[in-house]
């Protein structure tokens, strides 16, 4: 008895408990609590209890979520009240809580679109989604024959979603470099198993799983290498404690720090590499190339969500990279982000002009806008931070909405993606083709849709922040990508339908849905944004 | 709080636009009612603006100021001047009759089933009215972004109007029309796009600039200038130029100034007629309004730097355009060549800067929309019969349709600036006022107006006069809803040809206004004569 | 102990494996050269970590392994599940998706 | 009484509104309402003229301002008319002449079922005339001149189904418009120069500014009046506008829309008063354009051609005497209304020809008419004796006083214009007298089938050439026709003398029009008597080759000048080489240029990036590998990058 209290006792003074703030982590305990408990599902409840549960489960997870963030929003928590939490390694701040806000809605939104099952035809009787039978089955094989006619579903993606959630929450809030390398992984490996899980068009989808995974792993390598390199500079993983290194407020404190700070060599590869490992996430070039590969070969669900929510994610930890860790670089990284993001804008709108596909039209299109984004990065201003907010806002629902449509658009061999299928779609369902003309004209940046007013804001805040050239280029971009935009407008709209075209599929309420919210943001900040900007200005400065 | 009356003339047809676009696909017929019912109330709405607006009064009236987007310094500013009324007034008149002109042009072609969801008919009415909403707004905004905001989204509809409603004229061969069609429709969207994406630069530099300057970016024309003219506001020689140029570009290319002219010809030749109309004597307004309000407000000094260029490419514009049309074969890209030598003539004039030249080419934009409806319409009541747009096709109309030949004859000599007609009149204002500043520019373009005889007068003789053609000899004369759309704007040619002076009253202050803006006033004669 | 050595060879793993990933074929054997990479990485860390006299390069290091066992896990399942309906490994038969 | 000079205008414009937008419902009283308009206008003059005669010489002016037209800023264009001596001359002329060929129209397009709207172009005419004439300002005259353009080109081209019709009207504006150019800048330049372009405070001030400006004024104006008058190097047009009807000829093409450029220039008088370049071209225009005219009249078969010919060299001596300053001025105008008077007459008489022998205009198909036609014959002989200058009659005694004038010019300069004044009255003679002898005299060609001739074959075979010739029947035409020749020939035969009686008109315009007398170097009778020489000369000539032997009734092929003249001296050759071709291979090019060069060079930056699109896409070429290497040569350069901007 005495012995194991005062074993405890002792404990309790040897290793001191962390202090945890749980109600501040919720939005990321409940997602990532949610993925566990589906694991639990999928070990525990009937087959065909499955997919509604695990579909009902991480919807609400989501929705708990996002009603926490707002919850802390609300209590200050983005602005006077912000703060790090769990020992420093996560900050709750304003770019924090409002990424973490728009992850969670898009999630929420992509929730919808994989639990669409009216699109494909049924088989053998029963309604089937996105994803394949049975993962493991040979394509084609009678393993996959038996599995689709037992009604095996995929439910497994319900919790990989939440698990990828979930780091996506962790990943813009991460506050030093060991967390930050974690939620990518976390994020990224459900990732590449969502993308080997397509029920149609199986081996595209294995390759695009292969090259993302590969790709994934090798620039994670460069990322873990960054942090080695950075950590050997400073001393520290704690972006505070970098920063202040880098700004040399603590440099020579001991003997060691004395020594390799003064090999800058350290921290410049080291950052280099670290942005590097955050580029190749968000698609720009030159690690842009797995990007046109992985949308194709995704489920769309899938290539939906992963464009939207990477894409905000990953911006958000580069962000509080160069703004919290590096901004005694700024001289150092700016001019290199120009170049990245000037070729990101060129490349990705010329490239774009030559395609056939859809999904990697798409694809180009979200490299070209990783360039934009980009040009609000290096504005390096807090307007720059408030831009970029608002246009990852602005353009995830976009992308989301766009890739709901692309499901619809079907023939017998599933998805009709490849472009010239698409003819004459406006003759046949003028609705769809108008809501995907909508979607597309906020990509090109028109005027009254949110493409503009987010393209506004971070050309705005680049121009401000003195790189007008950056302006005047990415103008140029905006110009050559009108092109392709417009060219899929001219073919829904002014040809002739084919005879053996696809049909376009009666959606349920969920898809419906998920294209109603797109095209709703979509319009709503582009016609009355200064909500959301304001929204997004509040929330543009870092805790440190 | 005073009624918001600009917003309702814009607002209106956006409205309409919706409910005519919501109108089930078997009634047809009542959504073009509909439309034609929103764009004669508009008009009444544009006359209440007009009569309410003081020519003595404050240079911007009728304003309404609300908060739009603080983070962008965007209100939602509107007001009009002189130059904005008598546009307003222009486009309210002319889309009922672009209206009623193309009450056909949209039903579905015979012997194919219609389908259930689709309605172009009534899309083409939402779109004819959704395009007036926003050039109504663009004239009426007196905040640059909000400008810039409508000036590219009218690109929109107007993109469908042209790529999916050709002319039925090239229908030979369905394929290949269509191809031509989404090709000039591209071609216009990708031309002004571009220009406007260049613009949008521009705007984003204003902000800057303002922003830097003033403390707080602002997009409000009335604040700019007044920043300007007190010295608040000093742009950098450079930066004011860059910035010029940016929007000039955008303008020149919806004007439009040569050489950014080509998507014109092709917009109008493949687009149908009412279509056409709109192009160019509504939407390409906008840039030349656009020159007269923003270029010079916002870029004095760079206004006058630019000058000499931009005179030159007018010049090039109007001898260019003129020959070209001379050169044409098809009725429509003829009267696109001639709109582009006519917008030379209002960049020419508005670049003087003399009241004379800017006086005359506001009117020349009112008087130009006029003359080319008129034209242009009766050349798709034309084309329409026949079913080709080549010159060629044609020959003797006039014994088979004499009203349908004696109004073309109407809207050429208009074309041609006879006077008695009201382009006459903007046309000689130009000349003098570009003459007083610019004599040798004034010369140059006086032989504009032979070539306008020239094109006009070969295409008047090759379609309407000499021995019937067998295939015009069943040709019926012009209709009764024709009729209706025709002879008003004939009356308002005359009208306004013979007794300008209630356009002039409008206009005049504001031009003054204009002028001061860039610190110009008009030279003096060189012998102050006895009066 | 010169930190910087180890440096040097951690650099050195770390190119051997950026090396094997982009010249061999096999997806195992790209996927091995990925996990050297990472461990390179490790090594600098535990050389900084014992450089700078703290444990979080050490820390990390242990969490890396996690994290690359993980990998292994999803890697290898999908690689497996290519292999199976290809019949081969070699990543470059892996190119349906290109242009 | 100044309300009714508005009136004036509006009464004809009135008559062309109702009969051109009242539709078939007109076509049978339409050319009534149209005559009674015109002889309303004319009525309303006369009643003007009364009053004016009634008031002292110096307070005749009368001016009305209508309404404001276009004020803007400095520019400020009135609807003001000015009724003066000048101006009512015209009016008389215009309203005057104007209803005799509304009446003469009458029987003339009886059987056109397009009467009406004919009559509506000849009030619409009659409308643009009277502003041309009436206004108190420049611009306002431009309208008038663009509007009587008008006219003339709906006239010329009235039967719009002949395609030589169309062109000849299209032809007629186009060069008019040249002119027009002239009359613009000229405007252009006095508002630059003197703040406005109303005649009185021009016309006063124009002193006080400096030759070269009140040079490059005269210049324009005489462009302008080169353009409407048919002057060299402008005169093309007219030739070709007897496409029209004939009393279009008689009103548009001969009495008074031709002669605008006349009244342009003596208004302006005192721009040429004070430019003495300008006066130097005129006369050099006026007497270049008086022999032109009179030797393409020599050579051409087509009556109307002939007179048109005429009319040209007619006008040249106008313009002629008015570039001499105040010693022609006068004259000028008298010779426009004499003029007016027989040139009307004379196409009276050709269109009454026509109309008897089936519309056939060829002279070598015509001869012995006078027996058939006996008033035609006499009305034209009286307008024949007149226009040749026969003493007694009108056109002697106003072109009389040109060739004095002209010698009064003085120096070589007058030595000159009078010579050629002189060689022109020859020459005048004899065409005219050729026109004469080959319609009314001779043998009675037409009775004969044509043979086609071989060098020159017609576009379009006429019916007669087609074999089925049918004879026509010459005939007198009704009195609606005849009775204005007859007015006219009276105008013809008194004019002239009346108005020199006691230099009455001189002095009547002499308020308005400043008159000096003019000093010959040799007497006024050996001028006079030299006239007469000339005259016999000329017709004696004619007489030798058309009276005393046959006239062929094909056309000889004739020595260079002939066949020259014939072909309007090559004027249209030469326009053709020089403006035309060229005209057409730059419209030609251009487009050629718009479509490859500037709409090219946009395609081609759109087919440019296309193909860097289609090149760079090859770049992703599906091979993870090749993947990889793109990320890790993009990390080497973010590494070598970063680092490189340390060391800069």
């Amino acid at each position: 008895m005495s012995t194991t209290t005062e074993l405890t006792l002792r404990a309790q003074e040897m290793v001191p408990a962390p202090d945890i703030e749980y109600g501040q982590l919720a939005p990321v305990l409940i997602v990532i609590g949610a993925a566990v408990v589906g694991v639990l599902f999928e070990a525990f409840l009937p087959r065909r209890a499955r997919y509604a549960a695990q579909a009902l489960l991480a919807g609400l997870a989501l929705a708990s979520a996002f009603a926490a963030v707002v919850g802390l929003a609300a209590t200050g928590r983005a602005t006077t009240e912000a703060g790090l939490v769990a020992m420093g390694a996560l900050a709750v701040d304003g770019p924090a809580l409002f990424l973490q806000g728009v992850i969670l809605l898009v999630s929420l939104v992509a929730v919808l679109t994989f639990a669409e099952r009216r699109l494909d035809p049924r088989a053998h009787g029963r309604h089937v989604d996105s994803f394949a039978a049975e993962g493991a089955a040979v394509p084609g094989g009678e393993g996959e024959k038996a599995a689709v006619r037992a009604g095996f579903t995929t439910t497994e993606v319900y919790p990989l979603l939440l698990f990828a959630v979930g780091g996506m929450l962790v990943f813009p809030a991460a506050n030093d470099l060991l967390t930050l390398f974690i939620a990518l992984e976390v994020f990224s490996l459900p990732l590449y198993v969502l993308c080997a899980l397509a029920r149609r068009k199986r081996l595209m989808s294995q390759e695009a799983a292969l090259k993302y995974f590969l790709l994934g792993a090798f620039s994670s390598a460069f990322l873990l290498f960054g942090i080695a390199l950075m950590y050997g500079y400073a001393g520290s993983v704690k972006y505070a404690e970098i920063a202040s290194v880098v700004a040399d407020t603590n440099r020579g404190t001991t003997e060691a720090l004395a020594g390799t700070t003064g090999n800058d060599v350290l921290l410049l590869v080291g950052g280099a590499l670290l942005v590097m490992g955050l580029l190749f996430k968000v698609g720009a070039v030159p690690f842009h190339m797995w990007t046109p590969d992985v949308y194709q070969g995704a489920p769309t669900p899938v290539t939906g969500f992963m464009a939207a929510a990477t894409k905000v994610a990953a911006f958000g930890a580069l962000l509080r990279l160069l703004y919290v860790v590096l901004p005694g670089l700024t001289w150092d990284w700016r001019p290199v982000m120009w170049g990245v993001a000037i070729v990101s804008m060129l490349v990705g709108a010329v490239i774009a002009i030559t395609q056939t596909d859809v999904k990697r039209l798409l694809a180009y299109s979200s490299i070209a806008h990783a360039g934009f984004i980009l040009a609000g990065v290096i504005a390096a201003t807090p307007s720059g931070i408030s831009s970029v907010l608002f246009y990852l806002a602005a353009y995830s629902f976009v992308t989301l909405g766009a890739f709901a449509v692309v499901t619809l658009v079907r023939d017998a061999g599933g998805e009709a993606t490849h472009l010239s299928k698409w003819a004459g779609l406006g003759r046949r369902s003028p609705l769809v083709a108008a809501v995907f003309a909508i979607f597309l004209l906020a990509f090109a940046g028109i005027p009254m849709t949110s493409g503009f007013a987010g393209k506004f804001a971070v050309f705005k805040a680049a121009a401000e922040g003195g790189a007008g050239a950056l302006v005047v280029v990415g103008v140029i971009a905006s110009a050559i990508a009108a092109f392709f935009y417009i060219r899929v407008i001219v073919l829904m709209f002014f040809s002739e339908p084919k005879v053996e075209g696809p049909s376009v599929a009666v959606p349920s309420p969920l898809t419906t849905t998920a294209i109603a919210v797109g095209v709703a943001v979509t319009l709503v900040l582009g016609v009355a944004p200064q909500y959301f900007l304001d929204l997004a200005s509040q929330a543009g400065v870092f805790v440190r | 709080m005073s009624f918001p009356l600009l917003t309702a003339v814009a607002a209106l047809p956006a409205i309409g636009a919706v409910a005519t676009a919501a109108v089930p696909a078997a009634r047809r017929t009542a959504a073009k009612w509909l439309a034609l019912a929103v764009s004669l109330a508009t008009l009444v709405l544009a006359a209440v603006v007009a009569f309410r607006f003081d020519p003595g009064g404050d240079r911007y009236q009728l304003t309404e100021s609300h908060a739009w987007i603080a983070d962008f310094g965007v209100r939602y500013e509107l007001g009009v001047d002189g130059i904005g009324v008598a546009l307003i007034a222009l486009t309210a008149l002319l889309v009922p009759f672009v209206v009623l002109a193309g009450w056909h042009d949209a039903d579905p072609l015979e012997g194919r089933t219609p389908d259930r969801r689709w309605r172009p008919t009534q899309g083409f009415f939402a779109l004819i009215l959704a395009v007036e909403a926003m050039v109504i707004i663009s004239f009426a905004a007196t905040d640059v972004f909000l400008f810039y905001v409508f000036f590219e989204a009218m690109l929109i509809p107007m993109y469908f109007l042209i790529g999916g409603f050709g002319d039925r004229a090239g229908a030979r061969d369905e394929d290949e029309a269509a191809k031509q069609r989404s090709y000039a429709a591209v071609k216009f969207l990708l031309y002004n796009l571009a220009g406007g994406l260049i613009m949008l630069a521009a705007v984003i530099g204003l902000y800057a600039v303002t922003a830097d300057q003033l403390g707080e970016g602002t997009f409000s024309l009335q604040a700019i200038v007044e920043a300007r003219q007190s010295g608040e506001l000093a742009m950098a020689q450079n930066t004011e130029r860059l910035l010029f140029l940016g929007f000039f570009l955008a303008f020149a290319v919806k004007a439009p100034l040569w050489p950014l002219h080509t998507w014109l010809p092709n917009a109008m030749g493949e687009s149908t007629a009412p279509v056409a109309v709109l192009i160019t004597a509504v939407v390409d307004k906008v840039g030349t309004f656009a020159m007269l309000r923003f270029c010079l407000g916002l870029f004095p000094e760079a206004s006058a730097w630019a000058t000499p260029v931009v005179l030159v490419l007018a010049l090039v514009s109007i001898i260019y355009g003129a020959l070209l049309a001379i050169g044409q074969r098809d009725i429509k890209r003829l009267i696109a060549y001639a709109s582009i030598s006519h917008f030379g003539f209002i960049i020419l004039g508005i670049f003087a800067m003399t009241s004379q030249g800017q006086g005359g080419a506001t009117l020349y934009m009112v008087n130009h929309g006029i003359s080319t409806a008129a034209l242009m319409l009766v050349a798709g009541f034309l084309i329409s019969r026949r079913g080709s747009r080549l010159i060629a096709d044609y020959g003797g109309v006039q014994k088979v349709a004499p009203v349908l030949a004696g109004t073309f004859l109407i809207g050429g000599l208009a074309t041609l600036s006879l006077p008695g007609l009201a382009p006459f009149v903007s046309e000689f204002l130009v000349l003098v006022g570009t003459f007083t500043r610019y004599p040798a520019a004034g010369i140059v373009a006086t032989f504009g107006i032979v070539l306008a005889a020239l094109y006009v007068l070969v295409l008047y003789q090759r379609t309407m006069t000499g021995p019937v053609r067998p295939e015009v000899e069943r040709m019926p004369d012009l209709r009764k809803r024709e009729l209706a759309v025709v002879a008003p704007l004939i009356v308002l040619l005359v009208f306004l040809g013979v007794f300008p002076k209630p356009l002039t009253d409008i206009v005049n202050p504001a031009v003054e206004h204009t002028l001061s803006d860039v610190q110009k006033t008009d030279p003096d004669p060189e012998v102050e004569a006895a009066k | 102990m010169n930190p910087v050595n180890y440096l040097y060879l951690a650099a050195l793993l770390f190119t051997i494996g950026a090396s094997g990933v982009l010249l061999r074929r096999n997806a195992i054997v790209v996927f091995m050269s990925v996990e050297l990479m990472l461990n390179a990485a490790n090594l600098a860390l535990v050389a900084f970590s014992r450089l700078h006299g703290n444990l979080d390069g050490q820390i990390i290091a242990f969490f890396t392994m996690v994290v690359a066992a993980a990998e292994v896990v999803v890697g290898l399942a999908i690689i497996v599940t290519i292999f199976r309906s290809r019949h081969s490994a070699s990543v470059d038969d892996a190119s349906l998706m290109k242009l | 009484m100044e309300t009714l000079i508005g009136l004036l205008v509006a009464a004809p414009l009135l008559g062309a509104a109702v009969l051109l937008c009242g539709g078939r419902r007109l076509d049978r009283t339409g050319h009534w309402i149209g005559t009674a308009l015109a002889a309303a206008s004319f009525v309303l003059g006369a009643v003007l003229f009364a009053d004016m005669l009634g008031r002292e010489a110096e307070d005749r002016t009368l001016s009305q301002h209508v309404f404001s037209w276009i004020p803007v800023g400095g520019f400020q264009a009135d609807v003001a008319f000015r009724l003066d001596q000048l101006s009512m001359t015209f009016v008389l002329l215009i309203t005057g002449v104007g209803t005799l060929i509304h009446v003469y129209s009458i029987g003339y397009m009886e059987h056109d079922e397009r009467r009406r709207r004919f009559f509506g172009y000849l009030n619409l005419f009659l409308a643009a005339m009277l502003l041309l004439v009436l206004a108190d300002n420049y611009l306002l005259l431009y309208a008038g001149w663009e509007g009587v353009g008008l006219a003339s080109y709906l006239l010329i081209g009235f039967w719009q189904h002949k395609p030589s019709a169309a062109t000849a009207a299209k032809k007629a504006f186009i060069v008019n418009r040249v002119g027009d150019i002239g009359l613009s800048i000229a405007i252009m330049i006095m508002f630059t120069t003197f703040g406005t372009f109303a005649f009185s405070p021009v016309l006063e001030s124009v002193g006080e500014t400096s030759e070269g400006t009140a040079t490059a004024i005269g210049l324009m104006l005489l462009l302008a009046a080169c353009g409407k008058s048919a002057q060299v190097p402008l005169q093309s047009w007219l030739g070709d506008a007897m496409e029209g009807p004939t009393p279009v000829s008689a009103l548009i093409h001969a009495a008074t829309m031709v002669t605008a450029g006349v009244y342009l220039i003596v208004r302006s008088g005192a721009i040429f008063d004070a430019a003495p370049a300008a006066q130097t071209a005129v006369v050099t225009v006026g007497a270049v354009t008086l022999l032109f005219g009179a030797i393409v009249g020599c050579a051409k078969d087509d009556i109307k051609k002939a007179l048109a010919g005429s009319t040209m060299s007619q006008i040249g001596y106008m313009v002629l005497a008015a570039g001499l300053g105040p010693i022609g001025y006068a004259f000028a105008i008298m010779h426009l209304v004499t003029h007016g008077f027989f040139k009307a007459g004379l196409f009276l008489g050709a269109g009454s020809v026509m109309h008897g022998m089936n519309d056939e205009v060829d002279m070598r198909r015509y001869g012995g008419l006078r027996k058939y036609m006996p008033i035609t014959f006499a009305t034209f002989g009286l307008g024949y004796l007149a226009i040749i200058g026969f003493p007694g009659l009108s056109g002697f005694f106003s072109k009389d006083k040109i060739i004095e004038a002209a010698f009064a010019k003085g120096g070589t300069e007058g030595w000159i214009l009078g010579g050629a004044a002189l060689l022109g009255a020859a020459i005048t003679a004899f065409y005219m007298t050729r026109v004469m002898l080959m319609t009314f005299f001779g043998e009675e060609r037409w009775r004969n089938a044509p043979t086609p001739s071989p060098k020159e074959p017609s576009v379009e075979p006429a019916a007669e050439t087609r074999g089925e010739y049918e004879v026509p029947h010459p005939h007198e035409s009704p009195r609606s026709m005849t009775i204005p020749m007859i007015v006219l020939a009276f105008g013809s035969v008194f004019a002239g003398g009346l108005f020199s009686w006691g230099e009455a008109f001189v002095h009547w315009l002499e308020p308005v029009v400043p008159f000096e007398h003019g000093h010959p170097p040799v007497s006024a009778l050996t001028v006079t008597s030299a006239t007469v020489v000339a005259l016999l000369i000329g017709v004696g000539a004619a007489w030798l080759q058309y009276g005393r032997k046959p006239v062929p009734a094909v056309a000889p092929r004739g020595s260079l000048l002939t066949r020259a003249a014939r072909r309007d001296l090559l004027q249209d050759d030469f326009n053709h080489v020089v403006l035309v071709k060229p005209g057409e291979y730059l419209t030609r090019g251009l487009v050629y240029l718009d479509h490859k060069v500037v709409d090219g060079a946009v395609n081609g930056t759109a087919a440019a990036v296309g193909g860097l699109s289609g090149r760079s896409r090859r770049i992703q070429n599906g091979y993870a590998r090749s993947y990889a290497v793109s990320m890790f040569g993009g990390a080497a350069i973010l590494v070598a990058a970063t680092l490189l901007m340390r060391a800069v």
